[in-house]
This record gives structure tokens, C-alpha cells and sequence, in this order.
């Protein structure tokens, strides 16, 4: 090994990040969805700039929810179906920072253009500078949360056609609690009183523990599904 | 020149439409000066762009290929 | 010495046992070649060579191999799937594969990795190294999967129908290669429909006992044929 | 791959060679113009002062929004029902433009909204279809990035450029009905008797600088779309030319340091 950690594990994040970026990965789908997540809410509620201001905080957190499961369905099932995934397994390398790896790749890809798209949906929203900052903030914490439950629902349908659908039925309850501790720690900013330390330290605290979860989690069901 | 109590939004915009436009015509730009490279590279390792014909090795290709062409 | 000991090996394969008691070793430097006719298993028993499915009973190991590694992680498997992503380039893909597949060089084999180019070289595609795989032909798709075997140095080579797809000229070039990986002590364990001329190898005929008994789960194991070429 | 079908693009790119310098220079003058007469002889408006300069940006921007998408709709009938060639090619070339000016009048629209009406975004008619073309834009251009072919994503986009066409008039008129049930019009008003023609003729030159600019931006983006599809050809060629002659000698293709003699059967 070089002085380097992980090399190959650097490898394979370049690899996926190329990989994304390139015709075909449709890394800039996920935010072109949560935009258009948070241009429909306002048809529904109409445009009472009051109260999207103040349910803006869930809107956009509810909108990274969805972009974030809708991209994952890709992301062991292309790895399966040309045949990459079972090299994966044989490789050689802890299964488990493989699918941390991926992981991570897809954050970078997907999660982090919906924190840098967060502030500029917040102005549709009629948000305040501070509720922004915050919801920008509980996102950037919470949305590495998300890929990594939902990397065990993706992990989990890998071998089904048309799993999409079904692993955010299946994410969905998981993903729930890091979605009330980030929409209470935003909404913080707007509701003068409501801590804010509380919620986001739980918040961190989340992600932390999907960072070991997910990734363990996923690597069983992918073991299992090579049959 | 006054530009009034609202002079940022005014320069602010003009900021930002000058940076869009500018990227537009640096993504034309530099899209048309990589194109062109790949060209030159892909010519001048003797691929020729009209039909196989002329290509050097398509009297070989013809008797041997047999594998598909996607 | 490098050996692979299969021992009682016996797969189910949704709910269904494929077969049961099988028992075989394999020296450096050999090849064996599993025959045997359609859905009789020959896929089936490489995939859980290469750890991908796991026996329902026995065992598989390998003398003198890397302490702490499966036999699995001394295996190169070659199989139906090329593993080959189309938007990246052959050689970007060559060259992933060459950097994330941990090389297993045990004593008794003397592999040694290719370099990414000479490799596509080696192989015929050289001159598609910078173009992105999805302009590449099956047959040249077909030949890239092959090029990592070569990259990253693994004394097993598991190869499930490893001619399919190619032209009677990659074949013989195939042939060859394979030929000089026994010659290094490597091994390979390929299932095929077209005789290989391989030497030395020894094949592995499957054979359904009786057809009837098919689904035998805990009846009598599938008689097993040996073969020695 | 005929030659027939590079007969046309060939003539466009000698053609467009001809004409983009002078298209150039005409669009660095008219915004020379268009820019000084903007800054330095248009005079305030007597309610919204010196923030009615960016007016002189958005209004050409909001226009050359619609005109693209209008030119892409054109292309998409020309990729579908005239099977034009060039039809396609100008249609993807024209949509990163279409959505930069989109993106251009969303932005500046905000900025002058914000001293204007105290807000930077407000859901009413015309800022909610701007930003609905503005997704529309983006899915197109998401489209085009997922298909490898270019004929086959020409044509699914061109069929959702088409629907997106009748879409919008939609759109626009539902979300006005929508919108005066819920607010009072706040819309910005250019009609024209408020305006003067001290004000008209630097908006016109604006947007004649902008109209040149697209011009220039999307023949200039043509040519590279032909460019890549050359690339393309040229690619495929690459990967099944000189297939047979390429191949190894299959003597000794791996020439080991440890070569040993191949064993016998056993």
C-alpha cells in the first residue's frame, strides 16, 4: 500500500464519480427533481408567501427526502446488472467501505447539489436569511443520513426490476426520524424559542450512526442477493 | 453616475448576467477546443471520418469480421 | 504447493439441490474443464467457487494460498457479465479493475501483472484504449473483461462459457493465454460447451443420475463422472 | 453514417465560418450601444428611479427566453416531421442558451423585485411560468445527457419540446387564473404607454444586442454539436477498424521472465 489511505478505495470514488458525471450517470436529475418538488408544493397551497415561509423549512427537507431515495434505486442495481458487483465482492476489499465508498460518491454527486440548491429554493419559499442558513446547514448534516439508510433499501431491491418504487416504501419509515430531528432543528430559526442545539446534535448523531448501520446493513443484503 | 439607494441590485444584476453569459460563451468555447483536439487526434492516427471504404483496413474487415457491430 | 480442495460440496439453488457430493482437487498448473449438459449446474458450481453463492454443505479450500484470504479472493472470475461500463473509457476501465482487485501471488505462482496497455494490446484493442467502451463490439467488450484478468495477478481463473462471443481468431489467441497462465501455475476452472485443448486438465463431467430424481434433496447424490484427459 | 447525411452540416459549418465574425462584431457593438445608452442617456423612471436600469437586462432577457424555446419547438417539428439534419442539432444546441437566459431573467426579475415590492420571489403568473420554462429547459438538457445516441435523444426530446410547447400558453393562463384568487396583481407592468421612447430605444438596442448574442451563441454551439457527432463517427470507426489486423501473434503473447515448458497430460 502507498502512504496514501485506501488507495483503491480513492479509486473507486473517482471511478463513480466519474462515472455520475458522465452521459448516462444523471447526476443533475436529483436536483432538477427538488426543484420541481418545491415549484409544485406552492400550486397546491397557493402562493401565501406567510405560510410557505413558514413550512418552507419541511417543504425543502420533505424535497431533498424524495430526490435523494428516487436517485438510489441505481445504486447497487447498475453494479449487478453488467456483472461489476460480483467482482466487488470477490475483490477482496471490506465489502462494507466499498458500499461506504459508493456512498459517499453518491452524496457528492446527488446530496451535495441539493444543500448548494437549498438557499436558492429557500427564496421561492420566502425564507429569511437565518431559516435558510439553518435549513442549509440541518441538510448538509442530515442528507448523508438519507443515502445511507436508503443505501440499505437500494442494497435490499438490488436484485428486483422496478425496485424503485419499492425501496422508498421501504426507506421512508427509517429515514423518518432524521427527518424530524432536521426539520425541528431548522425550524429553530423561525419560531423564536424552539432550541436548535438539541435537535441538530441528534441530527449529527444520526448521520454518524448510519454511517456504521448503513453501510454493515447493506453489505449483508448484498452478500445475500449474489445468489 | 448616481445609481440611487438600490445601486447593488442594479450592479448585482449586471454582475450576474455578465458571469452567466460569460460562462455560456466559455462552455462554447472551450466544448469547440476540446472537440476539435479529439478530432485531430482521431485523424491523425489515420481514422478517417467518411465511409469505410477508404479506410485502410476495410478489406481486411470485410473477410474477417465476424463479430457484430452494436 | 498450491491446491484446491473441494470437499462434499452441495448447492441448492432456489429451494431445488442442484447437486450434492461433489468432491474434487485441483494442483497448480491445471485446468478443469466441467462439461456437462445445460442447467445440469456447471454455472452454479463455478459462482460458488468464486464465493458468490455458498455451498449448502462441505467445503472449499486452498492449500499453500495467502493466510486469512478466501479461495474466492485468489479467483478471477470470468463469466457471462463483462463488468465493463460503457461512459468510461476501455482503459479507464481496465485500469479501475487493475487498482480495486487486491492481486493474490501465492508461492507456487508466478503470474505477473500486465501493464493496462499492453494488456489491450495483448489483446487486440489497443487501439480502443481511449475510446469510451460503448463503441466497442461485443467480441471487443468480450476481450476487455478478459484484459483484467492479466492486470491483476490471481493464481484461480474461474471461467464460465469463456469463448462465447469471440471469433475463431480470439479463441486460439485465448487458448494461448490460458495455456501460459497454467504454465505460470496458475489454475483454471472453466465450464464449456467447445473442447479446450488445455494441458493438463482434467474434466468434470456433470451428469444427472437419473432424471427422475432430479430433485433429489436428500436421495442419492448425482453420480459424478470423472473423466481424466 | 452516409455522406449524404454530412452533405448539409458540412455546408453549414463552411457557411457559418463566413458568418459568425461579422455576427461577432455586429453583437459586440450593438452592446457597446446598448450599454451606453443605458447607463449614460436613459433617463430615471419618475416611480421605480435608477432601478429600472436592470429593465435593460431583463426585459431582453424574459423575451430571448421565449424565442428560444420557440426556435426549439420549430427544430423539434423539423426533427420530426421535415427529418431535417441540422433539426435536432439546433434544438440541443439551443437549450443551455434558452436556460441561461431563463435563469438571466429569473435572477434579474428577483433582484428588481426585491427594492420594487419588498420581496424577492412572488408566485404570480409570469415569474411562476418563467421558472416552470426554466425546469422545462433543464429536463431537456437531463434528456439529452441520458441517451448516448444522439439521433434517438433528438427525437425524445423533440417530442417533449413539443408537448412542453402547448404546455406553456397553459400553464401561463391557468396559473393567472390561480394566482388573482389568491393575491392581488403585483405584477409588473410594461404596457406600453409607460414607457417612453427615451426608455424604448435603449431597450431596443439591448435586446437587439441580446438576439445577436443568442445568434452568435447558437451557431457557434451548432457547429460544436456536428463536431462531437463527428467525433462520434469517428469513434465507432476507431473501435471497429483495423479490428482484424490488430490482433496479437498469438506466439508467446505473455513473455514471463519464469517461462517454463507447458506440462504433460496427465
Amino acid at each position: 500500500m502507498s502512504e496514501r489511505p485506501l488507495p483503491w478505495a480513492m479509486t473507486l470514488l473517482r471511478r463513480e464519480l466519474r462515472l455520475s458525471m458522465r452521459v448516462g450517470g444523471g447526476a443533475q436529475v436529483g436536483v432538477l427533481f427538488f426543484l420541481a418538488v418545491v415549484t409544485v408544493i406552492p400550486f397546491g397551497l397557493g402562493p401565501d408567501m406567510n405560510l410557505l415561509a413558514r413550512i418552507g423549512p419541511a417543504i425543502l427537507w420533505i424535497g431533498a427526502l424524495l430526490a435523494t431515495l428516487l436517485g438510489l434505486d441505481r445504486l447497487f442495481q447498475a453494479d449487478r446488472d453488467d456483472g461489476t458487483l460480483d467482482l466487488m465482492l470477490m475483490a477482496g476489499r471490506p465489502l462494507e467501505l466499498v458500499v461506504l465508498t459508493k456512498c459517499l460518491a453518491h452524496w457528492l454527486a446527488t446530496g451535495l447539489p441539493l444543500v448548494v440548491a437549498a438557499p436558492v429554493l429557500g427564496i421561492f419559499l420566502n425564507l429569511q436569511p437565518l431559516a435558510m442558513g439553518a435549513v442549509t446547514l440541518t441538510l448538509l448534516v442530515g442528507t448523508p443520513a438519507l443515502t445511507l439508510i436508503g443505501a440499505i433499501g437500494a442494497a435490499l431491491t438490488v436484485s428486483l426490476r422496478r425496485g424503485g418504487l419499492l425501496l422508498a416504501v421501504l426507506v421512508v419509515p427509517l429515514a423518518i426520524p432524521v427527518l424530524i430531528f432536521g426539520v425541528s432543528a431548522a425550524n429553530a430559526a423561525l419560531v423564536v424559542g424552539t432550541p436548535f442545539r438539541a435537535p441538530f446534535a441528534i441530527l449529527c448523531a444520526l448521520s454518524l450512526l448510519a454511517a456504521v448501520i448503513g453501510p454493515v446493513a447493506s453489505a449483508m443484503a448484498l452478500r445475500f442477493s449474489s445468489d | 453616475m448616481d445609481l440611487g439607494p438600490y445601486s447593488g441590485f442594479i450592479l448585482a444584476s449586471y454582475a450576474i448576467s455578465t458571469l452567466i453569459v460569460l460562462a455560456l460563451v466559455a462552455w462554447v468555447v472551450l466544448d469547440r477546443r476540446q472537440l476539435e483536439r479529439t478530432l485531430h487526434d482521431l485523424a491523425s492516427k489515420g481514422v478517417t471520418r467518411r465511409g469505410p471504404a477508404t479506410a485502410p483496413a476495410a478489406a481486411k474487415l470485410s473477410s474477417t469480421a465476424t463479430d457484430t457491430q452494436e | 504447493m498450491l491446491k484446491l480442495l473441494a470437499e462434499n460440496i452441495a448447492i441448492d439453488r432456489g429451494g431445488r439441490r442442484v447437486f450434492s457430493g461433489l468432491s474434487f482437487d485441483l494442483d497448480a498448473g491445471h485446468a478443469l474443464i466441467v462439461t456437462g449438459q445445460n442447467g445440469i449446474g456447471k454455472s452454479s458450481l463455478l459462482r460458488t467457487l468464486a464465493g458468490l453463492v455458498p455451498p449448502t454443505e462441505g467445503t472449499l479450500r486452498l492449500q499453500g494460498g495467502e493466510t486469512e484470504r478466501s479461495p474466492a479472493e485468489h479467483a478471477h472470475y470470468f463469466g457471462h457479465q463483462s463488468a465493463v461500463k460503457p461512459a468510461l473509457t476501455a482503459l479507464e476501465n481496465l485500469e479501475f479493475w487493475r487498482d480495486f482487485l487486491q492481486p493474490a501471488r501465492p508461492q507456487a505462482f508466478s503470474g505477473f501483472p500486465v501493464a493496462t496497455d499492453a494488456a489491450l494490446e495483448m489483446l487486440g484493442i489497443g487501439h480502443t484504449a481511449r475510446l469510451p467502451a460503448a463503441y466497442l463490439s461485443a467480441g471487443q467488450t468480450r476481450r476487455l473483461a478478459l484484459a483484467r484478468l492479466f492486470v491483476c495477478p490471481r493464481p484461480i481463473w474461474l471461467m464460465d462459457e469463456p469463448t462465447s462471443a469471440l471469433d475463431t481468431a480470439s479463441e486460439a489467441l485465448l487458448l494461448t493465454l490460458m495455456q501460459d497462465h497454467l504454465t505460470h501455475g496458475g489454475m483454471i476452472l472453466t465450464a464449456t460447451h467447445t473442447p479446450l485443448a488445455l494441458r493438463p486438465s482434467r474434466t468434470l463431467h456433470l451428469e444427472a443420475a437419473d432424471p427422475a430424481d432430479m430433485p433429489s434433496a436428500d436421495g442419492e447424490p448425482d453420480s459424478l463422472e470423472e473423466i481424466y484427459g | 453514417m452516409a455522406i449524404l447525411d454530412y452533405a448539409n452540416p458540412t455546408r453549414f459549418l463552411r457557411l457559418t465560418q463566413i458568418v459568425l465574425p461579422w455576427l461577432t462584431a455586429a453583437c459586440l457593438a450593438a452592446f457597446a450601444v446598448g450599454l451606453y445608452m443605458t447607463f449614460f442617456v436613459s433617463p430615471e423612471d419618475y416611480q421605480q428611479g435608477q432601478t429600472v436600469k436592470i429593465m435593460y437586462i431583463h426585459v431582453p432577457a424574459a423575451w430571448l427566453c421565449m424565442m428560444t424555446y420557440s426556435i426549439m419547438a420549430i427544430s423539434s417539428l423539423g426533427t420530426l416531421v421535415w427529418k431535417h439534419p441540422l433539426a435536432d442539432v439546433s434544438a440541443k444546441a439551443a437549450a443551455p442558451i434558452g436556460a441561461a437566459f431563463t435563469l438571466i431573467a429569473l435572477i434579474t426579475g428577483s433582484l428588481w423585485g426585491r427594492p420594487m415590492w419588498g420581496t424577492y420571489w412572488e408566485w404570480d403568473a409570469r415569474m411562476t411560468s418563467v421558472l416552470v420554462l426554466l425546469i422545462m429547459y433543464l429536463g431537456l438538457i437531463a434528456l439529452w445527457r441520458t441517451m448516448e445516441d444522439p439521433i434517438r435523444a433528438g427525437k425524445a426530446a423533440a417530442v417533449l419540446t413539443l408537448v412542453g410547447a402547448i404546455n406553456l400558453p397553459i400553464i401561463k393562463f391557468s396559473v393567472e387564473w390561480w394566482n388573482t384568487l389568491h393575491q392581488p396583481a403585483s405584477v409588473m407592468r410594461m404596457d406600453g404607454p409607460t414607457i417612453d421612447t427615451s426608455m424604448l430605444v435603449p431597450l431596443f438596442v439591448m435586446a437587439g444586442a441580446a438576439t445577436l448574442l443568442f445568434f452568435v451563441l447558437h451557431l457557434q454551439a451548432m457547429r460544436n454539436e456536428i463536431l462531437r457527432r463527428r467525433v462520434r463517427a469517428m469513434r465507432l470507426k476507431a473501435a471497429a477498424g483495423s479490428r482484424a489486423a490488430r490482433m496479437a501473434p498469438p506466439s508467446s503473447p505473455l513473455s514471463s521472465p519464469m517461462s517454463g515448458t507447458p506440462g504433460a497430460a496427465e
